[in-house]
């Protein structure tokens, strides 16, 4: 870097549910910019509240007086805070959360999402569904905005027909009566968006109804943090990912062997997301000074950085174009993780692009 | 659909009755019989299966861990009742409610400095595992099987403990007025504990037993909390019978609604409408049970008017 | 004398008890009327009935030619019926003059008054300091109830019986507990109230009921099964047997 | 010797002073915090006038918060869009003016509350407090998965409504606003404890039968002051959503409604300012723990339960007690 | 009379907060006796038996019970000592059935729910109806048969006959004169009357906390009965 200075604000989840994603998110970005003098970062737990979120946002503007915004987990609080923040003339990285209304109309010039869009990885189970050649399948989500938004991308892939939709309730944590569902309808798989614990007690009740038929699902459910909850009853599951630990180029590596050494536990998901999203920052930095607004957010819109997925860059309406791949869960030793079979979309972009005047 | 989808969903409602049961036992004990607000019932919950994933994780014994969710949850219960819990007899609810929000807050925090943000690791042991025909046609889990006699085994050891014997009639005649049982002769206080612990262990075991096919995390308490005051408020209180029956009922119209009412809102709109409305009016549903059995019998449905 | 109160054909069951058996009975100005007779025989039932806080299963309940036999307890309150209880029932964490107080509002409807504070003088009238005399508790009117004995609590059950305005006093067993002292005490507020308004009186102290009653009925299982002057009542040979005894 | 008066009275211009220093020192952050202060005491103010005065613990206020935020955002965001609300029997498509904003809040969360109550309040003790969380429990599932209004995301009304001309997005206007409410609220309710009917509104929270054999239908009683406090609870959802310009469901969850009775509690129960003393003292807990550790939940909890165990007035009754022993 | 001494109240102190109620009574039981506790409302009678139980605690003096010391000790420690309580206003558990009442807190001995339904005929088809329902006549009693059914070696009564009816209260006194005579020892705190007089062996009487006067309650002088007891 050449001595461009720059403070970023960090609001993510650290207490409460959910927290882990938060912790994740945060451990990768640190460990990007930890070697960065010029970086300062303050962070600020938002508890999973949007209203808090918004205020601890109204914070780093008005008092810390950041340059950059970061770190919101959930589409909920990012939809609470982001039109703000960018309307103040701040830089919103996302890290994790895509939802639908920013990538489209709602798009800004200082919004970027350096993660996913929230259909992509749905979207990508979708054409994982036709390439196996499923023809009938089964789908269920919780009934809420990122629950539709998920069946929304699976479908908008998928070819098949639908054997059945359930929109589950938020929070539930039994699944005997869908697992009925399931059986009774002589689907031949079944997709399913289950975020948390909801997809750790679908998963595990799975299993032990003794159904056969193979299952879909983005990589939420069975990604580093929580496969360890979730045991064998994962094994063999393909799920769709725009990263994976053993994606073959030399910044991952990298990534993933600093993580280990620094935290002492696998990188995540999510971790990744955090880790590019503090390389993305550091690369536009060596370009401009944030303070001159045009030329820092072309800098950003370059995306010139080792990404740890390889190929990255931003569509029009800032959101990546990246590969989306299956993974598989297998078993190293005694610890479940993921491989990657293949890939699911390839150079895969968003479907808001028409609608974002940008 | 057909009839056999219908019975067999049916029984899952029954067989979330008897989960819901579970859930909702310790809380009986401590909230039905011992008038106490115990919004931590929760947390000695998730404590339950916290101590049992622990344990599995060090012993990978499924049957060690269950022992150890149960012990340690009544430990955790009699230390708290012996600290902080005695001193709430004699207050409002208002206080208890306070008080055991609080503990929820503790608790939930210390687990997760503890054990971390991440869910853990608990499964069915191998006898328990797959599933066995009971009808034609119709596969049922060995564990939910065990779940059910689990949770028939504690409606009755409660039944006979708070209505048959004087150990139950003594507790709730300090409910009513402690002093007054104190100057009979009865060690009120000895009592109280010892039945928080029993209620602990419940709920430590039911933790364990649940957390097992469902996810081992913090806050995982925090619904099923709600879920057991509903049950005990519709069975009405003190009524041990009542939160069975309430149970049962709950888990039926809980399982038929979020099956049935979609499948009959599909009549008049689309599909995927269908699923989303039908999915809003059935998450709603217990709460709407309630309120109607409440607006019915104000007291619940076992539950004694006391004039 | 005129009837101011007249039950007619009351009956009530619980269950397998019969609390009223077909009751027929009636309340006249200026007097005192003892109702006495065993425990469980439904007095307390009756009074309850009157008032409203429980339902008949039949007959009529007559106020002033009035038939009010469906109205509601707080209407009968309104239309001047006023009771203490068989188990004293003030509002312990309220000073006197806040008990006598409450029971002014309700009488007046002034419940619905948001705005004036009760120190103000509108509330603590003349009216509520001579009521407060008459009990013998004006000294002590800032006084929580919680902080009185036995007796002052029976005394301020009456003194918000009276701030009722009543036409009728109902007293379920006002001497219950009461010294020898209070209960001479009690006599003589009895005697002078009840000019103004009648008393239907339940008392098991005998030689209170005979000092001061004017007439007394005789309930048991729920049947009166005698009415008359004190000197009628103590040579009954069916009243000695079932309640008296051999006192 | 301090007095209870005194108390409250060094609490509020306290508050005010600080924000004025806030203003001067160049610290809107903290502007925003007591701006939530004072609409997180007008909520539990609502609330502490049927549950500290009548013994109503209603665990579903939350209910009213949320619906008032619901109503005010709705409103502005149509108004936002210029988007039709209805069309029936005139066309309206909301409004940004703060004025008729609460009009409709306090309309309609007054009918939430007589609608809540009347089935409420048939009930008692326990049952009162399930009930009452499950007519909230249900408004919030409804939240969640409505789709019109967002669901579970919410949605932003990107600026506040407008007063009188005032610019409410500067945060020390806005501030002044919540204020002169708070003013308002403490002034109602310090009239409405004290009246007869407040004094009724008591005796239904101590004895029941008593309140009957005077001549007072506790119900009426008891509704009355239900939607009142649901209107007070309702006019700070509406300013909640206002300081932060968005709307979600999380303004309808139960632990919305815990929050509030912990205000109430640690400030003082059935105190008038309580609220105001219990909301300041966990937002300031929040902010300065929250800041060291992560784990300041625990040493929350730590503190609400010695607050009840050894200070059985809350910090207000405390600080009395203290003084009298001094 | 040289009967062993049951009960012994020597100079106790009590207070409610910072009521000070009692102020130095004393009051000595023997076995088999009845002694009645007398004094106008509000002079600390229900005090003293409330620091006799343990459910408040003297600050002041000392208490034994057959010669053990029990000023202090927990309610329930003394109950079980066999001191049985028919309290102030009933306090009979309203959310119990009548025969949960009874059997709820008994202890083997002479008293058993036979012999209280001998007493009471009254319950015998009602021991499974919720006490709350009983008339306040019925509760009384309940709470006395409550009492026997702990066999206690000393009976404590307060407000003995209140609300009972004449007939009723004869019944009690009779079987109080019974029990006295198979050596169970009597307190009594009544209205005074002629059957107090008849059945106690001695009395004491309160004045504002404090014991004035104590003897055989017939010998009471005109002076001392008007002046303590206002008749
Ligand atoms: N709600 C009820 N359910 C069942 N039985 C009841 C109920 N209320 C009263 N009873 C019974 O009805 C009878 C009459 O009761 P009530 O209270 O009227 O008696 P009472 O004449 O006032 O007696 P006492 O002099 O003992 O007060 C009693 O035997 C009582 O047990
Ligand atoms: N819980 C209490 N708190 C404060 N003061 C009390 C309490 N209970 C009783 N007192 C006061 O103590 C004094 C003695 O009361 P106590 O009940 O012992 O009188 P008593 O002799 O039994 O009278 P009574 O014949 O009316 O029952 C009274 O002045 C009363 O006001
Ligand atoms: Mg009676
Ligand atoms: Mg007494």
């Amino acid at each position: 870097a050449d001595g461009h200075k720059l403070k970023v604000g960090m609001i993510t989840t650290l207490s409460g549910g959910g927290s882990g994603l938060g912790i994740d998110v945060r451990d990768g970005f640190m460990l990007a910019v930890r070697s960065s003098k010029d970086i300062e970062v303050v962070i600020e737990d938002d508890q999973r509240k949007p209203d808090i979120a918004v205020q601890l946002a109204d914070k780093m503007i008005q008092s810390e007086k950041v340059d950059v915004l970061t770190g919101i987990i959930w589409s909920n609080l990012a939809m609470a805070v982001v039109p703000a923040a960018v309307n103040q003339g701040k830089f919103y990285l996302s890290p994790n959360a895509g939802p639908s209304a920013l990538a489209g109309k709602g798009c800004h010039e200082n919004y970027f999402n350096v993660a996913w869009q929230n259909d992509n990885l749905h979207e990508a189970a979708g054409g994982h569904a036709n390439s196996t050649g499923f023809k009938n399948t089964f789908i269920l989500a919780p009934n809420y905005p990122a629950g539709k938004d998920a069946l929304t991308g699976f479908k908008r892939y998928f070819k098949g027909n639908l054997a059945g939709e359930i929109y589950t309730k938020l929070g539930q944590t039994d699944y005997a009566v869908e697992i009925a569902q399931i059986r009774a309808s002589n689907a031949d798989s079944v997709f399913f968006f289950l975020p948390g614990g909801m997809g750790i007690g679908f998963m595990k009740q799975y299993a032990q109804s003794g159904i056969e038929i193979p299952v879909v699902g983005p990589a939420f459910s069975f990604d580093q943090g929580i496969l360890k909850a979730v045991g064998d009853a994962a094994l063999g599951v393909k799920n769709t990912s725009q990263w994976s630990k053993d994606l073959d180029n030399k910044a991952n590596k990298k990534f993933v062997s600093d993580f280990q050494n620094e935290y002492g536990r696998l990188p995540s998901l999510y971790a990744s997301q955090g880790y590019d999203t503090g390389r993305l920052l550091i690369s536009a930095m060596a370009k401009a000074s944030v303070n001159d607004m045009e030329a820092f957010r072309d800098a950003l819109r370059s995306a010139d950085f080792d990404s740890t997925r390889g190929q990255f860059r931003f569509s029009s309406n800032h959101h990546p174009i990246q590969n989306i791949y299956v993974r598989e869960v297998i078993k190293e030793g005694d610890t479940l993780t993921n491989k990657i079979v293949s890939v699911g979309l390839k150079d895969h972009s968003n479907a808001y692009v028409d609608q974002c005047s940008m | 659909m057909t009839a056999e989808l219908l019975i067999e969903q049916f029984l899952n409602g029954l067989q979330f009755g008897f989960m819901l049961f579970l859930m909702s036992a310790g809380l009986t004990l401590i909230f039905g019989v011992m008038g106490l607000i115990n919004l931590a019932h929760g947390s000695l919950y998730m404590i339950g299966a916290f101590s049992a994933a622990a344990t599995f994780a060090f012993f990978n014994s499924f049957w060690l861990s269950l022992l150890a969710s149960f012990s340690c949850a009544a430990i955790v219960g009699i230390i708290v009742e012996k600290t902080i819990i005695r001193k709430l007899y004699n207050r409002d609810h208002l206080d208890q409610v306070l008080v055991t929000f609080a503990l929820i807050l503790f608790f939930s925090e210390l687990v997760r400095w503890i054990f971390g943000a991440f869910p853990l690791y608990l499964d069915v042991p191998e006898l328990l595992n797959g599933s066995i025909e009971i009808f034609s046609g119709i596969y049922y889990s060995k564990y939910r099987l065990f779940i059910i006699f689990v949770g028939l085994i504690i409606a009755i050891f409660l039944f006979f403990l708070i209505g048959k014997t004087n150990l139950g009639i003594q507790i709730r005649a300090g409910q009513h007025d402690r002093e007054m049982i104190s100057a009979l002769g009865v060690d009120i206080s000895k009592l109280y504990t010892l039945l928080f612990g029993v209620g602990a262990a419940l709920a430590g075991l039911a933790g364990a037993l649940i957390g097992t096919i469902q996810s081992v995390e913090v806050g995982m308490g925090e619904p099923i909390l709600i879920l057991a005051f509903v049950i005990i408020v519709i069975g009405g209180i003190g009524s041990i019978k009542g939160a069975f029956i309430a149970s049962l009922l709950v888990g039926v119209v809980d399982t038929l609604g979020r099956f049935l009412i979609p499948w009959v809102l599909q009549t008049v709109t689309n599909p995927s409408d269908a699923m989303s409305i039908g999915s809003a009016i059935g998450s709603m549903l217990i709460y709407i049970l309630m309120a109607i059995i409440l607006i019915l019998k104000p007291t619940g449905l076992y539950g004694k008017q006391l004039s | 004398m005129n009837k101011i109160l007249k039950i007619v054909n009351l009956k009530k069951n619980f269950g397998a008890i019969t609390a009223s058996n077909d009751i027929n009975f009636c309340l006249e100005t200026g007097e005192i009327h003892a109702l006495i007779g065993p425990n469980g025989a439904g007095k307390s039932t009756l009074i309850k009935q009157i008032m409203g806080e429980i339902k008949q299963d039949s007959g009529e309940i007559v106020l002033s030619g009035i038939n009010i036999s469906n109205f509601k307890t707080e209407d009968r309150i309104h239309l001047g019926f006023a009771r203490s209880f068989q188990i004293t029932d003030v509002i312990l964490d309220f000073t006197i003059l806040q008990n006598v107080l409450l029971a002014k509002i309700g009488k007046q409807k002034k419940y619905y008054n948001f705005y004036s504070s009760i120190e103000s003088s509108e509330f603590s009238s003349e009216e509520i300091k001579s009521i407060l005399l008459k009990i013998d508790l004006w000294d002590k009117k800032e006084t929580p109830a919680s902080l009185l004995s036995h007796g002052e609590r029976r005394q301020l059950e009456i003194g918000i019986a009276l701030a009722l305005d009543p036409q009728l006093i109902l007293l379920d067993e006002p001497m219950a507990g009461l010294s020898l002292d209070k209960i001479e005490k009690m006599k003589f507020i009895f005697n002078q109230i009840k000019n103004e308004v009648p008393i239907l009186l339940i008392e098991h102290n005998m030689d209170v009921v005979f000092s001061i009653a004017n007439r007394i009925s005789v309930l048991v299982n729920g049947k009166i099964i005698a009415s008359g002057t004190s000197s009628e009542i103590k040579t009954n040979l069916d009243v000695r047997k079932a309640y008296l005894g051999t006192a | 010797m301090i007095s209870e008066k005194k108390i409250s009275y060094i609490s509020l211009i306290g508050i005010f002073f600080i924000a004025i220093f806030s203003e001067y020192f160049d610290e809107p952050y903290l502007i925003t915090l007591l701006s939530r202060i004072i609409i997180f005491s007008i909520a539990a103010i609502g609330l502490n006038l049927v549950l500290g005065f009548g013994n109503l613990v209603s665990f579903g206020h939350a209910a009213f918060f949320g619906l008032g935020g619901y109503v005010s955002g709705i409103l502005a965001i149509h108004a936002f869009n210029s988007e039709l609300l209805i069309s029936w029997p005139f066309l309206f498509s909301g409004s940004n003016n703060s004025i008729i904003i609460w009009l409709f809040t306090i309309l309609f969360c007054s009918l939430l509350a007589l609608l809540v109550g009347a089935f409420s309040l048939r009930t008692s003790g326990v049952y009162f407090i399930m009930i009452t969380l499950a007519f909230a429990q249900m408004l919030y599932y409804f939240a969640i998965s409505w789709p019109s209004y967002g669901g579970e995301d919410g949605f932003s009304i990107y600026v506040r409504s407008t007063l009188f001309g005032i610019n409410t997005m500067k945060g020390l206007n806005f501030f002044f606003i919540c204020f002169f409410w708070l003013l308002i609220i403490l002034f109602i309710t310090g009239k409405v404890v004290n009246s007869p009917f407040g004094l009724a509104l008591r005796a239904t929270r101590l004895n029941l039968t008593r309140v009957k054999s005077v001549g007072i239908n506790p119900f009426r009683i008891q509704l009355m002051a239900f939607v009142l406090s649901g209107a007070i609870t309702g006019i700070a959802g509406s300013l909640y959503v206002d300081l932060n310009r968005f709307v979600s469901p999380s303004l309808l969850s139960w632990q919305m409604s815990g929050e509030f009775i912990v205000f109430i509690l640690i400030g003082g129960l059935g105190r008038i300012y309580g609220p105001l003393i219990g909301a300041a003292f966990f937002v300031a807990f929040e902010q300065f723990f929250g800041s060291y550790t992560e784990h300041w939940q625990i040493f929350l909890g730590i503190i609400i339960i010695s607050t009840v165990l050894f200070a059985k007035g809350g910090i207000i009754g405390f600080i009395l007690e203290y003084k009298k022993n001094e | 009379m040289n009967k062993s001494l049951i009960l012994k109240l020597d100079n106790i102190y009590s207070s409610y907060g910072n009521v000070q109620v009692l102020n130095g009574v004393n009051l000595q039981i023997r076995k088999g006796e009845i002694v009645s506790l007398l004094g106008r409302n509000g002079m600390g009678k229900s005090t003293t038996i409330k620091s006799i139980c343990g459910i408040l605690k003297p600050h002041f003096g000392r208490i034994e019970f057959n010669n053990v010391k029990i000023t202090g000790m927990e309610s329930y420690k003394i109950a079980r000592l066999g001191v049985g309580l028919v309290p102030e206003g009933r306090r009979i558990f309203a959310n119990l059935t009548v025969k949960e009442n009874l059997i709820g807190s008994s202890i083997k001995g002479y008293w058993d729910l036979d012999k209280i339904i001998t007493l009471f005929p009254i319950f015998e088809e009602r021991l499974s109806q919720l006490s709350s329902n009983l008339s306040g006549g019925e509760q009384q009693m309940l709470a006395i048969g409550r009492a026997l059914m702990t066999n206690p070696s000393l009976l404590i009564l307060d407000e003995a006959t209140e609300g009972l009816s004449p007939v009723i209260s004869q019944k009690i006194w009779n079987v109080l004169k019974k029990v006295s005579n198979e050596g169970i020892s009597i307190l009594i705190i009544d209205k005074i009357s002629q059957e107090l007089k008849n059945v106690s062996n001695h009395s004491y009487i309160l004045e504002r906390g404090k014991s004035v006067w104590s003897g055989k309650l017939s010998e009471i002088s005109i002076d001392d009965s008007k002046l303590f007891l206002g008749v």
